[in-house]
């Protein structure tokens, strides 16, 4: 009913301009359009929007698609599903200390790594690549897992490590100031997944499929919008929620974005991408178990709301 | 050798408060003398400590993406402060600080009062005491968030949770080695339980209560800021980690300042609140 | 009957490892008016049997009985003040002799009145707005008294109550409360280490021996000495006797 | 009555040592039916702790994925046990908490001593020893991992940054608490400062060291487990995270416990120490 | 000239906000052998002096001559014993007793020894292994005397040393200081309250007046008493008398 607004309590995963949809369809106002009033708030990691979500903290969590795996492994009465895909593949870069003209993956041998925490994605992401690269992470290179997320960047910075996995704006960040070297893109390595999907409990997805809905469409838009739009308009329109970095930055990076085609540019979670995602957590050995694509994933709702 | 004593005794005398000034001039003047040494000194430290730092940055020395510098620090501040956003994240931080500090402080004075009031309650419950005690409560951050949800309640519970059993021990075992001649007077008198409780011991622990205080405001703000590490939107803690997200290590740095200011002027009042409370309450 | 009476009253003390007697058999009757000390070895349960006789401890055995009242908890009729003055810090000195009226709710105008006299005559009446910290020695020890006097106790129990203070002080003090007390017909009992202090206070001395305390002989003080004022009675020739004997007494008791 | 008294009175001398006994006999075992049941009112509660949690957990009262429970803790305890891994978590954040414990202590110690042997210094660096106090440690996280790099010894340095300060300062202030009239015998004797220092001043303050020590165990698990959940690949600090990330609560809070146990149980080891180096120290 | 001369010695305690003038031009002299007490109301700067004496303290004015050396700081030829015995809790007896020698480097076999059989004359050579904190108030204040004579001071200064003890204690320990000082043939200054405990010990009296501290009047001990014991003297009659002139005195100079 476009009567009354709908409040949903949304909670980001992290604050990212690999998100950007999501900012477009806040700032040009398509959940107003929808009847839906949006209550966002950053905490800070998965384990803590996942968290949220669990205890009635949040309606909608915008998180990677693996902790609904971890949730439902655990034996969840109410599990979490998936109806929503923001973005759909890995955000990180490989960032090498030393400026290398032509980068083949071997440079990696016999390096140093800083990679990412154990049981993230972006950890796990990393580690495919690299094997399917032929590297054996765990032999082929020193590799360093042990740092928190918001910490690895400055790890580096401070002299550890000959290459890092990071996530933008850093490596952009690290590139303009000479500090390290983009030197390839894990998103474009990796293939599709559902890297960043919004999704709720079951029970609220039921409850509230009107809403989901309305939601969903009102990503949809935005994601139409930022097909169509170029990265300088983009980064325009999201420049509010990113106070502290320059609009020069935020457009390169997500320039960078918009260019691998990490940006969904619909809302449907395919099974390939799923499977994919599956896959990846098992080679890490992550995967507590096999779980149906159906069982986590809605795209009923994606589909409709494309349908119209 | 004598005579030469007898005169200057003598002469001491008419000049006796003469004197008796001119040293206490001296001395006050030594005093002076030092105290402006030592401002000098402090401040000679505080302006070193901060044009090195500025010029080792600006020189390349440190990293300056790390390490930044502080004319950066202070622009951003300036700027921060202009946007009106800073003041919004120190009155969220302190706000949050002074409901944990105040909490943790009277539960745990409560708590105190319950052991004393029941011995068998005391015993019974001293071996949990002593878990929670030694338990690092920062540790308990997740256990937090899923039991009061990802917001200021979990924040202001660190805050609370970090200072409550220390001030439980702290004031239990004052309460519990007030000289018992005290109470015997009371009892003297035929005082009940709850009247010793009231004017004797209660009033003789007031500054352990108060000494505790300083304490608590120091492992609030750890709470507090431990707290907004893990869940956050607002505050100083938040700025930190925000400032790491997007690796502005001047807006971390200039972070950090604002809590070690806030911090210390917390504690100073705290202080400044002991001096008052405490004064008439010592004996000679 | 005497207005007290201690018939065989025993005391010990039970701890987890052992059980000491520490008070046997102290059989004393004490009329009203009467001054009477208690000294004895370092140990010998003096501080004990005060405590037995205000009701604060129970006794193994035996019975306190004050003016036909068996005694098993605090009374009005009885006043203790101990060793040193245990003003309470944190109120001032009027606060401090209310105190005993307000926990037994007697702060009545009239009670209270009574209080404030008995500071100005100990000329207390310029400090009572100040607190125990801001007061000498003596002038605490005063209070003290006026403390314990305000709730107009029949019976005195002095704990040592001069021991803190220095010499001079001390003796001004014996004068005072010796004063304070006869003009007023209090009984009183005075525990004290100085030989001294209790020939020239009392009317009579008990010595205490110890491990078990049992009354191990009774002085009584020459009528000569008993009308003077601690002070002059110091100096009277029957005083250097009597020391004498109760020193070598209390020799015999020590070793 | 009185003869009455009489006849009590001879009887119980002749009963005399008998009486003693039993009274003895009836306190005695007063206490240990009190003693006994402290230790079933202890058993009682731990029991029924686990049981309503077990219980409603397996109800659905509260989210079995949230709070996990007991019985899945214990199985999970074994399993990892087994696998030898929960070893070497243990171990290494053990390993850390003492390095940290034994670092801030002694370095608190030591800059005690240094401001005490110079007033002057002393004064000079007041001012920062307040602001240093004040500020929340755990906040520095970030800047030790930029100083000291993202390892172990980040970890240990935030296990003893965390208590150096404050055992600077309590040492210190112990240190001029000294009653000085021992130091003035000491000088009667024409000693030295430093003589007066080792001699009197430092065995003096030894209990304080001591107690300080209580309180710096603490700290030091605190400033670990932050520094575990900063940088690490082992310990428990780690393990939390990682059960979190991975979201499993019960590896969560099986680590919590395993902390509670060994802070307890390094709590209480350092209270036997004080205990035993106390002992001679104390005047009657 | 004297063993030990104060000659228009001055001192003032300077503070932020004003200057006390605490002793004011005093002048004496001992004899070796001499057995001197100091009385004088409290804050009258008895303490101060002995301080002075002892070097611990630099005067504002005057001079300090201890056989021809003027003293300015800590000499090997003074012991002082402070008001309580602070012996060091955390040493046994023994170590206690041989602090003063292993700060002066002087930790022979032949000093140690002499300590050792001071100990034993004082009857505490079965507590040497003890901690003090398990002796009885009088015996750890003969283990201090035993600290302090030690390193064979020839100036004993006493700072009340008696005053923390009960009063048989007390007067026991009178008994034993002296003849241990008499016979050594030690120079000894005495600071007390008791008026008693000086005339019974000393050879002469300083009383001191405050405010600021001064000599106000000089009691020379009459022969008789002087070559009694503290305890006999006591009780001669002489004793009382001079108790009476000095009790009068001091309470002129109270008020
Ligand atoms: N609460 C108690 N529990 C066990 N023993 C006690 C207790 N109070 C006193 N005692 C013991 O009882 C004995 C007598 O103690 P009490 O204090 O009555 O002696 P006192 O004559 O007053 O000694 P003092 O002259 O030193 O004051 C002592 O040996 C003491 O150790
Ligand atoms: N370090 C100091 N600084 C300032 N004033 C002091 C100091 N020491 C003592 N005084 C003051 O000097 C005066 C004399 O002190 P002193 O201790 O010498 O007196 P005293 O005669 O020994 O007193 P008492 O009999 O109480 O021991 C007192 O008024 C005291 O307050
Ligand atoms: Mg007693
Ligand atoms: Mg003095």
């Amino acid at each position: 009913s476009k009567e009354e607004t709908q409040k949903i309590r949304v909670a980001e995963v992290t604050r990212s301009i690999f998100y950007a949809p999501f900012y477009v369809a806040l700032e040009n106002g398509y959940f107003e359009e929808e009847g839906l009033e949006i209550d966002l708030k950053t905490t800070w990691g998965g384990d803590k929007t996942m968290t949220a979500l669990l205890s009635d903290g949040a309606d909608v969590a915008l998180v990677g698609s693996e902790t609904t795996i971890y949730v439902y492994a655990q034996g969840a009465k109410d599990p979490v599903i998936n109806f929503a895909q923001l973005t759909q593949t890995d955000g990180t870069f490989l960032v090498s200390r030393e400026k290398i003209d032509n980068f083949s993956w071997d440079d990696l041998k016999g390096s140093t790594f800083l990679g990412m925490r154990k049981g993230g994605m972006p950890q796990m992401v990393g580690e495919f690549v690299l094997r399917k690269h032929g590297i054996d992470p765990h032999n082929d290179m020193t590799l360093i897992q042990n740092i928190e997320y918001a910490n690895v960047p400055n790890a580096f910075a401070s002299g550890t490590g000959d290459f890092v996995q990071l996530f933008e704006p850093v490596a952009s960040m690290f590139e303009e100031q000479g500090i390290g070297h983009i030197v390839a893109s894990f998103g474009e390595e990796s293939g599709h997944v559902p890297y960043t999907v919004f999704m709720a409990k079951q029970s609220y997805l039921t409850d509230n499929e009107e809403a989901m809905k309305k939601f969903t469409k009102a990503i949809y838009k935005a994601q139409k919008w930022v097909e169509s739009h170029s990265a300088e308009e983009i980064a325009k329109v999201i420049a509010p929620y990113f106070e502290d970095t320059e609009l020069s930055l935020i457009e390169t990076v997500t320039a960078n974005y918009k260019n691998q085609g990490s940006f969904a540019t619909d809302p449907i979670l395919d099974e390939e991408e799923w499977e994919n995602l599956q896959n990846i957590m098992d080679q890490s050995g992550e995967l507590p178990k096999q779980v149906d694509y159906k069982t986590l994933v809605n795209t009923k709702i994606a589909k409709e709301v494309m349908k119209k | 050798m004598q005579s030469f004593f007898k005169l200057f005794g003598r002469r001491w005398i008419v000049l006796k408060t003469e004197r008796l000034l001119q040293l206490q001039k001296s001395y006050v003047k030594k005093l002076r003398k030092e105290k402006h040494f030592i401002l000098l000194m402090q401040f000679v430290i505080f302006l070193s400590f901060f044009a090195l730092w500025e010029l080792s940055s600006t020189l390349h020395w440190i990293d300056p993406l790390l390490f930044s510098k502080p004319s950066k620090i202070i622009s951003l501040f300036f700027e921060k402060l202009a946007e009106g956003t800073m003041l919004t994240h120190v009155g969220v931080t302190l706000l949050e600080t002074i409901f944990g500090f105040l909490l943790g402080t009277s539960i745990g004075t409560i708590l105190a009062a319950i052991l004393w009031s029941s011995n068998l309650f005391a015993k019974v419950s001293d071996p949990y005491l002593v878990i929670l005690n030694a338990m690092p409560k920062v540790a308990l951050g997740p256990i937090l968030i899923v039991s009061f949800g990802p917001g200021y309640v979990s924040i202001i519970a660190m805050g609370a949770i970090i200072s409550v059993i220390i001030t439980t021990l702290v004031v239990y075992s004052a309460f519990n080695n007030v000289d018992e001649n005290y109470v015997k007077v009371m009892k003297t008198f035929g005082a009940t339980k709850w009247q010793c409780f009231k004017e004797v011991i209660l009033p003789n622990c007031f500054p352990t209560i108060i000494s505790t205080l300083k304490v608590n405001v120091g492992l609030s703000w750890v709470g507090v800021i431990v707290g907004e590490f893990l869940v956050s939107q607002k505050g100083l803690g938040y700025l930190i980690i925000y400032g790491f997200q997007v690796f502005n290590f001047t807006l971390v740095l200039l972070s950090l300042i604002i809590i070690a200011v806030f911090a210390t002027l917390m504690y100073k009042l705290v202080e400044v609140v002991e001096h008052k409370l405490i004064k008439n309450h010592s004996n000679s | 009957m005497s207005f007290l009476q201690c018939k065989s009253v025993s005391h010990a003390y039970v701890s987890k490892h052992d059980t000491k007697l520490v008070l046997k058999e102290i059989n004393l009757g004490i009329d009203e008016g009467e001054f009477i000390s208690f000294i004895g070895p370092s140990g010998c349960g003096k501080t004990t049997l005060l405590s037995i006789i205000s009701g604060l401890l129970n006794q193994t055995d035996g019975d306190v009985i004050l003016e036909n009242d068996v005694i098993s908890k605090p009374n009005d009729k009885i006043g203790y003040m101990l060793q040193q003055d245990y003003l309470f810090p944190w109120k001032t000195i009027e606060e401090n002799i209310l105190i005993g009226l307000k926990i037994r709710n007697k702060l009545k105008e009239k009670n209270k009145q009574y209080a404030l006299d008995l500071l100005k005559e100990m000329n207390l009446a310029e400090v009572i707005n100040k607190y125990p910290g801001e007061l000498s020695g003596g002038m605490r020890q005063r209070a003290a008294l006026v403390r314990t006097l305000a709730t107009k106790p029949k019976l005195l129990l002095l704990d040592e109550p001069f021991s803190a203070l220095d010499f001079q002080t001390k003796l001004k003090l014996e004068n005072l409360v010796f004063d304070t007390l006869k003009s007023r017909n209090k009984t009183a009992i005075l525990v004290t280490h100085d030989i001294g202090e209790a020939i020239a206070m009392s009317d009579r001395i008990y010595c205490l021996s110890a491990n078990p305390g049992k009354i191990s002989s009774i002085f009584d003080i020459p009528k000569e000495l008993r009308t003077l004022s601690p002070f002059e009675a110091r100096h009277h020739k029957k005083y250097a006797e009597l020391f004498q004997t109760v020193w070598q007494e209390m020799d015999r008791l020590e070793n």
